[in-house]
This record gives C-alpha cells, structure tokens and sequence, in this order.
C-alpha cells in the first residue's frame, strides 16, 4: 500500500540490525572516563520548589553539583547545612563503610549467607536521612543500609538480622540485609526489585488521602528501572499528583549489566520524569551536599502539594554486586578506581576540613570510633549467634505470620514440624 | 431486611463499612464516578468523596501495588480488579508482596485489603472474560480466597472480607450477579427475587470466612462447590433425584474440612465441581485432602466435574461450561461405582 | 534529621491532598473546548528523519496537523500523497464506518455478543495501512478494523469473526473482533490490553536480527498506556534500537475514564518517548494526511537503522466504548459534536474536493457502494450462521490447538464432551 | 560422551542447539556477556554474537513480551528468568498470551520458545530465592512444564524442549547443579561426576517429554517425585529399606500417566512427593489423578510430603525443606495402613 513501488524502494534500503549495548570497557580494557561531561560545581540553575514541573527539566539532563574540586560549595544548590550535620553525615558514612567491610567479611567466614555492600554510594542514604523528617516513609532497595544507621537503629539488630539469630527482629525469614522496621521508617526490603517503587507512591496517596503531613520516598536501582513497577509508580505518581519522592541510584551495574541495557545510552534515567511531567533532578550522587539539597528541595515541593519529583543519583558501584559476585568476570578491575567523580567520603571530609571544621586527626578519631562501635556491635550479635547455628529451635515461629491466625492446615504442618524437629 | 440482586448486595456492603471505618478506600478501573463496568461501586464517590472512591490507570500491578503502600500507611484497600481475566499484570505484587508482608516483616507490617474481581463464564464473554483463576491464589501462602453465590453470602463474606486482617482475593462470580443459574443456558433467567437468598439484612453482618455451608442435606454423597456452580450442582442434584448433599465452600482459603470431612464420613461418596480447568484445579486439591481424610470411608474415587483443560472459547461457551449433562454423568458415577 | 525543628516547620504546612483527576465536562454540562490550543495546520516543523531524537522533542507537545480550515494541505509535513491514494483511503474509511454500524446494528439484533466501533478514529487505521508497506507487521488493538479493510482483508470474513461462525478462520474462539491475520501483517488482538505493545518490539527486533527489511507497528489506546507492558515496549525499543513504530491512539477515554486518569493532565502521551530518547511526534489523529506522513517519517526512521518512533494520534473516541457500554453515564452526549478536530471522513472527503478530485455525486456513489458491499458481505457471511447457533457442531475443534498434538488428558476431555454433545 | 554437571550439560545443550538453528536467540538478565548468574549461557555469545546471546533489561514482562514477538516472527526463544522466584512480573504474558497464542489463532501464530528458569530451595536463599512455583503454571493450558534431575536429562529434555512446536516453562533445580542431593544438608556435597548420570552424550540427542522415568523398580509402593526430590527420596527409600518404585516425572504436562498408573496398579501405595507448598501444589492434581484411575487398586490413602504452606524462610531452610525426616515418616504411613 505504499505509494511507491516497494520492490525498488526495498533495494535501496540497508538490512535492519540490532545495536546491543556494550559498556565502554571490559576486563582487560584501560578505562578512560576523561571525556565524561561532567558539569562545575555550582553551574546547575535552581528553579523555584514550587516551579512547573517542566521548569526542572533541563535538569535530567544536567548535573547537580555543589562540592568543587576546590572542596568548597558552590552555587545555588549549596545547601547550606550546620557544620554539625556535616560531620554527622561524615560519621555515618564511615559508619556504613565500616559495617559493610566487617559483615562482608562476616559472609566470607562463614558466619552468614550473603552480604551486600554500598561502597562509593553512601552518600546517597546518608544525605537522604539527613535532608527529610524522621517520620517520613522510606521504601528503599538493598543498598540504603544507611538509612537506618542515621537514623539511629541500633547495628546490633542489623547484625541480627544479617545472622538470622535470636535477636533478628524478622525471625530468620529473610535473607541477610532485608531489613525492616517501622519505627525507623523503614519499610521492609523485598527481594523483587522494584516492587517497592510504586508503593510508595500507594504510602503518599494515602498520606495525602489522610491529610497527613508526612511524605514518602521510593527507591530503586538503574537495571531496576526496567520494570513494570518503575511505570506504575511514575504514572500513579503524576495521575494524583503524589506528594513522593522517586529516586533511581544509578550506580551504572546492574549484576554485571551496565547501564546502557537498561536504556542509559539514549536518555539519562532523570528524564523518564519528563515523559510524565514529573519534576525531575539529575544529581552528583557523590557529592553530599547535592544530595541533601535535591531531596530538600523535593521534600519542600511535596509537601507544598506541588507533586512528586524523580531524582537520579548519578553514582559508581565500587565493588561487586554482592557476595555471590565477583566482577572482574565482566569490567576492570581497575574501573572503580578510575571513576571521576570521587569517593563520597572523601569528598565529604575535605569539604569539612577545607571549611576549617575538620582535621586528620579528628577523622582518624572518627574512623577508630566507627570501627569500635561496628565491633562492639558485632561481638553483641554474634553472642545471640550466627546463621549456621540458627533453624533448629523455634521452629514453631516458621508458621507465624502467614496468617493473622494460625489456620487449620497451618497448624497441622506445624504439629508435623515440631515432631520432625524432635525426631532425632 | 431487603431484597437484591449480588450486585446491590456488594454494593451495600461497601457503604455499610465505608460508613463505619474513614480508612476504607476504593478504587479501580472505572470504579470511581461510573461505578465499575458492573456498577458495585456505584454512587461510592458521591456519598464519600474523590479521594475515597476513585478512578485508576489501567495498571492492575499499580493497582495492588499502590494498595500495598496504603495498607502499610494503615488504611484498608477494597479494590476492584475489572476481571480476574486482567489480574495476572497484578500477580507479582499480590505474591510477592501481599501475601508475603505479614510472613517477612514478622507482623510488623500486614496488609489487610479486599482485592474483588467477577470471575467465570456464562456471559460470551470469550476467553478473556470469562476465566477463573481461583486455584492460582490458593496455592499462594498468605492469601485467603473467598467466593461467594447469593446476594446475602455476598454481603456477609465481603463484610467479613473487609474485617479480616489478612489480605482476601474476593472472587465474585458474575453469571450471577443478577440471579441465580441451573445450568440452563436456554431457560429464561430467574431474577434473584425469587430466590430466597435474595433477602438481605440492613446494616452490618459478617459471614465468618472458612465456614461453609451445607445448602442442601442429603445422604447419598458429598457435592463440594462454590460460586456459579452451587445453583447449577443443585439443580442437576433435584434433576436426577440424588439424595447429595452440597456444601457450598464459600471460601477456600481457609477450607471449612471439618463440614467437608463429616459430609463425607457420613456419604461415603464425594463429588468436586469447579468451573476453572481441571489440571491444577482446586478440585484436585480437594480430592487430595477428601482422599487423604477419609479414604476409609469412601465407596467409590472422588470424582471432578470441572471446564475444560483449554482457554474458553467464545462460541462453545456452553460446550466448555460443566453444565446438566456433565454433572449428570458424573452423579450416576458417583453413585454407580 | 532535618535541620530545621521538624514541629515548628510542620505547622506551617499545608495538609496534603490526593488530587483525583476530574474531566472538564460531566453529563449535563455543555462541553465548550474553545479555549483548547489547536497549532495551525502546517506549523509544525519537519525534522529529517534521521535526525537525533531529542530534535523531534519539542514534536511531542506540538501537534502535526496537514490538513487546514481551508481544506487544503499545508506546511513541511503535506505527504503530498496521489489523489489515488487519498481516495481509496476515504473509501476505506467509508468502509469501515459502514462496516461499524452494520456490525454494531447485528449485535443489538441479538447475531452477536459484543462489537467495538472506531468511529471518528477511522483515519489512523486506514492511513497507517496507507502508509507502510503490505508486508509490515502491525500488532493492533482493538480499535484498528481499518487495517484489515485497508489491507483487502474480506469484509465477510471479519464479519464470519464476529458471528464466531463456520467461516470464523479462529474457529469459534475469540471474541468479536479479536481478528487475527498473518497473511494481512495483522497480529493476533489479545483481550489484555496492552500486551501487544511490547511483542511488537520483539517482532522487530527479530526482524533487525535476521536482517529483514520489514518493520513492525505496535498500537495501545491512551488509557492502556499505564500498563507495564508500555514500559517494557517503550525500554527494550530504546535499548536495542529496534526498527518499530509505537503508536498510542490518544481519543481520550478509556471506558468511562478520561484521559487525565491516564496522566494526560501534566504531559501528553507523546512525551513519554522524551524520557527513553525516543523520536515523538504528535499527531492530529483526526488529519488523514498528518497520519500518513507521520508514519511516512517513522518508518523511514526505523529502516534506515535510526530507531523507534512514538506516535501520539489525538483523536476522540465518538460513540460508546463497546456494545456494552452506554456513554451518557459519565459524559455529555453532545461531547462528540463538540469536538474541534472534526470528522476524519468529512476532513479528507473535503480536501478531496478542494483539490478538485472530488464531488458531493462521487461521494454519495462510493457511499452507496460501500453500503452495498458491506451489505453483500453481511449475507455470505449469516449464510454461514450467527452466533446464536454456534458452539454445537465440531465439538471436537474445541480442543484442538491448545498444544500442537493433543495430549491424553485432552482427548480424554475430549471424548467426554462429544459425547455430553450427542446426549440429548 | 563427557562427565558434566547439570550447568555444563545445559550450556551443551545451547551450544547444540544453537549450531544446528539460527533462528534460536538466547537472551535474559546478565545472560549474554557474562553468561548468567549460574553461567547456563557461557560462551554463547562469544561462540554466536551478541544479537544470538545477549543481556536483557531487568523485566521479566518485556523480557517474555519480547521472546512473544519473535516467536511470532519465526525465530525460536530461548530464554532465562534468573530466578523462577522473579517469572511473576511476566505471569500476563506467559498465561494470557505464550500459552494461548496457538489456541486463540487457531494455529495460525504458534509460539514456540522455552523459558528456563532456576528453582527449589538447598541454598539459603531466602523467600525469593527458593521458590518452586511449577504448579502455577500446570494450570495453563497451552503450556508444558518441564523438569530435569540429572545432566543426562538436563540436556536431553532441553533439547527436547527447544524443538517442541509448544512454549515450555523449563525449570531447573537448582540445588543440585553441581551435584545430587540425598537431603542430608549436613554431610558433605558429592560432585556430580560420581553419579552414571553425569555422562552426558555428545550431539543432540532428545528425551521426549512425556516420558516419565523409573529410576528404581520396587514393590511395596509408587513414589512420584521431580527434580532435587528425586535424589532426596531414592536416598530416603534406600534409607528406610522399603522397596519402592521411584518414577522421576521428568514433565508434569504432558504427565505419563501410564507409567503412574501401571506402577500403581502394581504397588497398590503412592506417595508424592515435592518441594513446593503443600496446598494446590502438582502434588494435589497427582493424588487426584491417582486415586481416579486407582482407586480400587490403592490400599491406602496416596500421602504427599512437600513443603509448608509458607514462604521458604532463610534460616529455617531445613526445616522447611522436605528432608529424610519428613520422607521417613510419610514413607511409614504409606507402607502401615
Ligand atoms: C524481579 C527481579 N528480577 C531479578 C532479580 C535479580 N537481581 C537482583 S539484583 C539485580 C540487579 C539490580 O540492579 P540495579 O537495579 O541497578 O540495583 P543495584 O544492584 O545496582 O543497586 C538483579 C537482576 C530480582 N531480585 N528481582
Ligand atoms: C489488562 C486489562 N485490563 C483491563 C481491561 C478492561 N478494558 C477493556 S478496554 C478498556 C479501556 C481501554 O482504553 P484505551 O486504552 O484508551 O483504549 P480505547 O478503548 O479508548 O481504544 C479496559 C479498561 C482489559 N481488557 N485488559
Ligand atoms: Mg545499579
Ligand atoms: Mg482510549
């Protein structure tokens, strides 16, 4: 039905191929990241809170920077933030550092079954728990370990729940680094990525349904955004003009696919919002204080009513996926390394020295103490014991919980269990 | 006391708990201002509100989804999945999240909603409206299911639904919504009026959900049923004068096996009847456990009248549906062996 | 954690609120869209298409409209079509909205359980057909009947479809309308909404991977747009770069939804190619000749290897969503008329005649013989019998096709139902 | 003839297929480059290129979306959901259009393609890494269910598979990948180049599906089982002295009901036995049919043994395991009444 003759047009046409993404470096490859844009310190423009949405869109594909090469801040994203919550956020985030070395370690010894770091990420939860409310709703992925530990929940439960032992709140039913605690604001982690992503949305809306003052935050990972529930959040989020946060932590691997397989080579993950009319912000992930500032200034415009904002952290997994990883199988070793824009840490420390309220010595401080805490908690935790001694006593609580009340079928598997159990 | 048809029964029953707890909240596709396809939630926005009986997106996962994220808040969802032919993009979060909440979170955090869908055929509906996916939800831990066949049991059951703290997948079988049906397809339709389960208390009463009932006593066997299929195993009971008696389920998760197991000691004959596909059905299920209790009671297999192992196709609606005859057969087998 | 104390900060705060979406006319109001912004046929500019994605952008809140007040063509988008063409596309749209009446009429005669029109949608079919070539793969919904016409598909065997009779090439088993046709490019319609999307970015993806030159087209309705489904076509067409157009028929409702449910409030449909890097255009779905060159475009596009196009058609659904369905229940009945974008027939039936290829006697001829035709039609096909007769014969035919070879258990069901059939 | 693993007799199977048909393309979440999280597709796509063998996003929906399109197109998907735990996001399209394609089209678009997918607990897990949800999937007509226990198998019905006209859900059990299990989680892991069915043929060649196996003839009674809890229950039946027929159903649809039924008749006991939850688990629809067709041969009820019907909980992995306790137990019961 074309109009002209599809024989001839046909010749002339080149055979259809399919572009499968490739990272730009391989195991074996130097990596070079030196023509990376990376926008100054300072450049990205602030629009107003309240702004239509499409005022922030230049910023998904932008970069909002504050910490310069100069370590100080610059620009209208400098937060401005008290030297004490600096130095908060800095102990946190070495706190974090800390706990992830010791429990990964804790993996490697046998004294659980699987880890999960966020190292060269912890910027992002950190400054997440620093910039909203105590009583605002998180509904993280697995690498916002630092969410809970600036808010104040205790690294023993943590620990706990990583060895499934007496003093896991969750009882042994999940998987290491699921956690979840309600006090904290801290919704329980789930092991399908994304499904988290629209819940909150679901939390807002009844926040908002309620007159509530409280806002939510959705979380989710770059391959992550692939999924259904990426989209269900998105739409449900501007449908009802959701008062959410939405963040994507690019931290460009997923497993041992980059990016570019989950759509990065043609847009940058802050611009889905712009297909929804969602406000949007594309953030130096690295960089503490454009973190604290993005999520103020989405906080500010949630609660305002203004609607929900998409922010993409722009970061680096610095080491593998998680201890069932190794990967070295798929990029150099060396590209974490390489990664221009800094370890958020040490980023964060020389802002805080360059200011004058810092020093080498009072981080050495820091770091001991982080470690002795991490320890003590450590040694806490592995009193009430560790994974491999677990599953043998209680096991009647493995029938709790599917129901508000144990039904018929249930007990009767719990009766054969227990005898099971005392069967030697 | 009055009299309705399920649809005005469920209709109720929402504005009887709307009514009493600010926390319910109902949505759904088309179920805001228009009141859903089949108008059970009809006149819900008016009488409560936008932000209390709304519209969604066309996304069954954003549906449940955002309903698990309300109920963590601490409000109850009663929502409206259009046909249960379109809950599979909502079956992650129904089984991963849903159903595991309570389990993962060692109670922390619980989601009691209602998640209603029509289900079955009987209605041209073609293979996309007419589906009963019952069994892929009994076999998902931490879910009730519950199904109801008259107006009143549809009341009392999405009441007792809404009061549970555990999420229910509330299977409303839509051949009947406006009266009851023998299997028929070529008789006149009888309105629900006549049926005396028709009459339907005012105000708030609950059904307790595990608790079957026995609709009709008889000696002769045991006929397990729920939903469209209780009015057509009861006609093709009167019909071929066997002394069955039939127990409506009424919820299958969880089972009422103690009506179940009596009925049958005292029988000695069993028979299952389900409208969903044979294969992995909850009839098979059902046998297991009627086989497993009661073995040495039983004179004869267990035996299932159930649809076809195929989609259901539009123009054999009734070759598909287990109408009179299939029963009919399978009664004279019960009782022949 | 916030810096501010959280209590003082509270009071000043608005309460949140759920914004539910309302349209702007419900039953008893007079629909007044004077003040919708209509760009002028012509304005919009014509990227090449080749060119970047993101030069298509400001296309996606744009509208490509050819056709003008004055009937005439205009600006860089005018396909500059053969009139021949232009007329078999009116009488194609003819065609099918006589065919939508008469088919809607033998439902409401009791031949049949269900029908769906097009009716004022019937541009974006027939120009689509139009446009592509024979031998392009389209994975329609339900509302793209003019493909089939288009295409020459038989009028009786659609209709023998829609009687489920014993010249219903799908045997019985599909719904009215869920035509499937693979000789005619037309995939299977499914009765989930959505799911077509993405399967059609499979398709061409196959297509790039063996080096094909035929390309696909993907249809999804405004209100299916929130599907994950959409997501899925909309990430794994930019990630692959597939060679696939990805049209969303915006006519506003979605049963008695409007499209502000759908998150038509805060952007249009078109803009959600923005967030993946997909080229967009917006299209006067309403404008024949805008239709025709916007698929023009794209599948120039998608052969010469330079990716998707998203296609936003602007339309209005006019009459009911199905035969179940009665629109006065949550519209004003005299919407439709209100509508400012026209009659897709009464606009190229006038450009035909501006062009002088026309006339009111040609018009009023070719009407008459699409009535005949479809009249014609219509009784070949209730030779072959209407719905209420079906189901009784080739019992047997029910269980073939589930799997290649019929397995035991089905022949087993099967002999039971034959003989359920032969008992009286 | 090499000694393989179930991994490299699975990666073989690719590689032979994949030689022998362009029109097979291998795609999933960290399945290309890298060659998947347990390295089922290793070497693919260096051996076929990357538009043979490459990375998906992570959307099991667009993931089964996209294998629907191609399978339309002519090409035959072969595909990894990375664990069987995640196939949930693509549910609609595997019940609503994989399995109904052929039907609805009556035979005009087939959509052959084979979804692998790793299962079964053993590993630690955790609820969403353990998961056996076969019997969802045994209820969809137009699908078949396929599940290997050995290398030998592993290869010879993933052959199989990829050349059948019709989707297969193919799931792997994942704990034994690298070697049997008897079920003592506490004794030392035995590699699979001890067991005679790590001796994997070179080339193709194709068990049919269908075909049940006998992996040990007895008399005392039929033990139907699949997959890991094949090893598990030859271990048990060893253990306990009872001399049972263990039939390795190797594919749950199409079932080989006539080995079931002949061993059976014979024994005149049956036990199922699986690792899923208990309730409408495979396991209910094999009691039923057993008892339909058996009745009068069974001396005593058919038993099932399988795990609980709750999510599979890290740390209590063995307790929710179906282990040699539980297997000795329903073995007795079977064997006593
Ligand atoms: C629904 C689902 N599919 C697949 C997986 C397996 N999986 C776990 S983590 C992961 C990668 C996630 O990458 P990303 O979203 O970028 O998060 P990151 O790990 O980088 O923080 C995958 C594929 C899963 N957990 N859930
Ligand atoms: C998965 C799924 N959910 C719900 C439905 C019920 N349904 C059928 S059509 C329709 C409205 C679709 O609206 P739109 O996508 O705008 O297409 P239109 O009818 O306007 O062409 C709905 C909700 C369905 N068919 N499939
Ligand atoms: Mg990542
Ligand atoms: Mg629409």
């Amino acid at each position: 039905m074309s109009d002209k003759d599809p024989e001839a047009t046909r010749a002339n046409r080149p055979v259809l191929e399919l572009h499968v993404p490739e990272p730009r470096y391989r195991p074996g490859d130097t990596p070079d990241f030196s023509n990376l844009v990376i926008p100054a310190a300072g450049s990205a423009p602030r629009p107003d809170p309240s702004a239509a949405a499409a005022r922030t869109h230049p910023l998904a594909t932008d970069l909002v920077r504050v910490l310069g090469d100069d370590d100080q801040a610059h620009g209208p994203w400098d937060p401005k933030v008290d030297p004490d919550i600096l130095r908060k956020m800095l102990k946190d985030m070495v706190t974090v550092r800390v706990f992830d070395d010791r429990m990964y370690r804790a993996q490697r010894q046998g004294k659980t079954s699987f880890y999960m770091k966020c190292t060269g990420e912890e910027a992002v939860a950190i400054a997440a728990a620093a910039a909203l409310d105590r009583d605002d709703m998180h509904f993280p992925s697995y690498r916002q370990q630092g969410l809970l530990i600036a808010r104040g929940y205790p690294l023993t439960t943590m620990m706990c729940q990583i060895y499934s032992n007496a003093g896991d709140p969750l009882k042994g039913r999940q998987l290491p680094i699921m956690y979840s605690d309600k006090a904290h604001g801290f919704f329980s982690i789930s092991g399908n990525l994304g499904t988290q992503f629209p819940q909150a949305v679901g939390w807002a809306m009844a926040a908002a349904i309620k007159g509530d003052h409280r806002i939510a935050m959705g979380w989710i990972g770059d391959g992550a955004t692939a999924e259904g529930d990426f989209h269900s959040a998105m739409t449900f989020a501007a449908v009802y003009n959701v008062p959410v946060i939405l963040a994507v932590v690019n931290n460009q691997w997923a497993i041992s696919s980059f990016s570019g397989i989950a759509g990065a080579e043609r847009a940058t993950f802050a611009q889905r919002a712009v297909g929804y009319g969602i406000a949007s912000l594309r953030v130096d992930g690295n960089d503490a204080l454009a973190v604290y500032a993005a999520i103020k200034w989405a906080s500010e415009r949630a609660r305002a009513n203004d609607g929900p904002t998409m922010i993409e952290f722009f970061t680096y997994r610095a080491e593998g996926h998680s201890t069932s990883d190794d990967p070295t199988g798929y990029r150099p070793a060396s590209e974490a390394k390489a990664w221009p824009l800094g370890d958020p840490v040490e980023r964060l420390k020389a802002h805080l020295i360059a200011l004058g309220e810092w020093d080498e010595v009072r981080h050495s401080a820091l770091a001991a103490q982080s470690d002795v805490e991490v320890r003590a908690a450590q040694k806490v935790a592995e009193k009430l014991g560790i994974l491999p001694q677990q599953g043998k006593d209680n096991i009647e609580s493995m029938f709790e919980d599917v129901y508000a009340e144990v039904p018929w079928h249930i007990a009767e598997q719990r009766a054969a269990a227990l005898a099971e159990a005392k069967d030697k | 006391m009055a009299t309705m048809n399920m649809i005005q029964a469920l209709n109720d029953a929402h504005k009887v708990a709307m009514r009493a707890d600010e926390d319910i909240v109902v949505f759904g596709e088309d179920a805001g201002y228009f009141g859903g396809v089949f108008r059970v939630t009809e006149g819900l926005q008016k009488e409560f509100g936008k932000t209390r009986a709304f519209d969604a997106p066309i996304s069954e996962g954003g549906i449940i989804a955002a309903a698990v994220g309300m109920a963590a808040y601490g409000l109850k969802p009663l929502i409206e999945i259009q046909f249960a032919d379109y809950i599979y993009p909502g079956y992650d979060q129904i089984v991963s999240e849903v159903a595991k909440m309570r389990y993962r979170t060692a109670g922390e955090w619980t989601m009691p909603m209602v998640i209603r869908t029509p289900y079955g055929g009987g209605i041209f509906g073609g293979q996309t409206h007419s589906q009963s996916p019952e069994s892929l939800f009994t076999h998902i831990a931490g879910l009730k299911v519950v199904i109801p066949s008259t107006p009143h049991d549809a009341k009392g059951l999405l009441l007792a639904a809404i009061a549970d703290p555990d999420p229910v997948i509330f299977f409303e079988p839509k051949r009947i919504y406006n009266g009851p049906f023998d299997g028929h397809h070529d008789r006149p339709v009888t309105p629900w009026a006549k049926h005396p389960a028709s009459a339907v208390p005012d105000g708030h009463y609950a059904i307790p959900l595990g608790t079957a009932k026995v609709v009709r006593e008889g000696e002769a066997l045991t006929l397990l049923t729920y939903g469209t299929m209780v009015h057509v195993s009861l006609a093709a009971v009167e019909e071929n004068g066997v002394d069955a008696e039939v127990i409506d389920l009424r919820s299958l998760v969880p089972l009422d096996l103690e009506t179940i197991e009596e009925s049958v000691r005292k029988t000695g004959r069993c028979l299952v009847v389900h409208e969903a596909p044979r294969t992995s059905g909850f009839g098979a299920e059902l046998v297991a456990l009627v086989q497993e209790r009661c073995f040495y009671h039983l004179e004869s297999p267990v035996e299932r009248v159930t649809g076809w192992d195929t989609p259901y196709p539009h123009a054999y609606e009734w070759a598909y549906f287990p109408g009179p005859k299939r029963l009919k057969k399978a009664l004279e087998k019960v009782m022949a062996d």
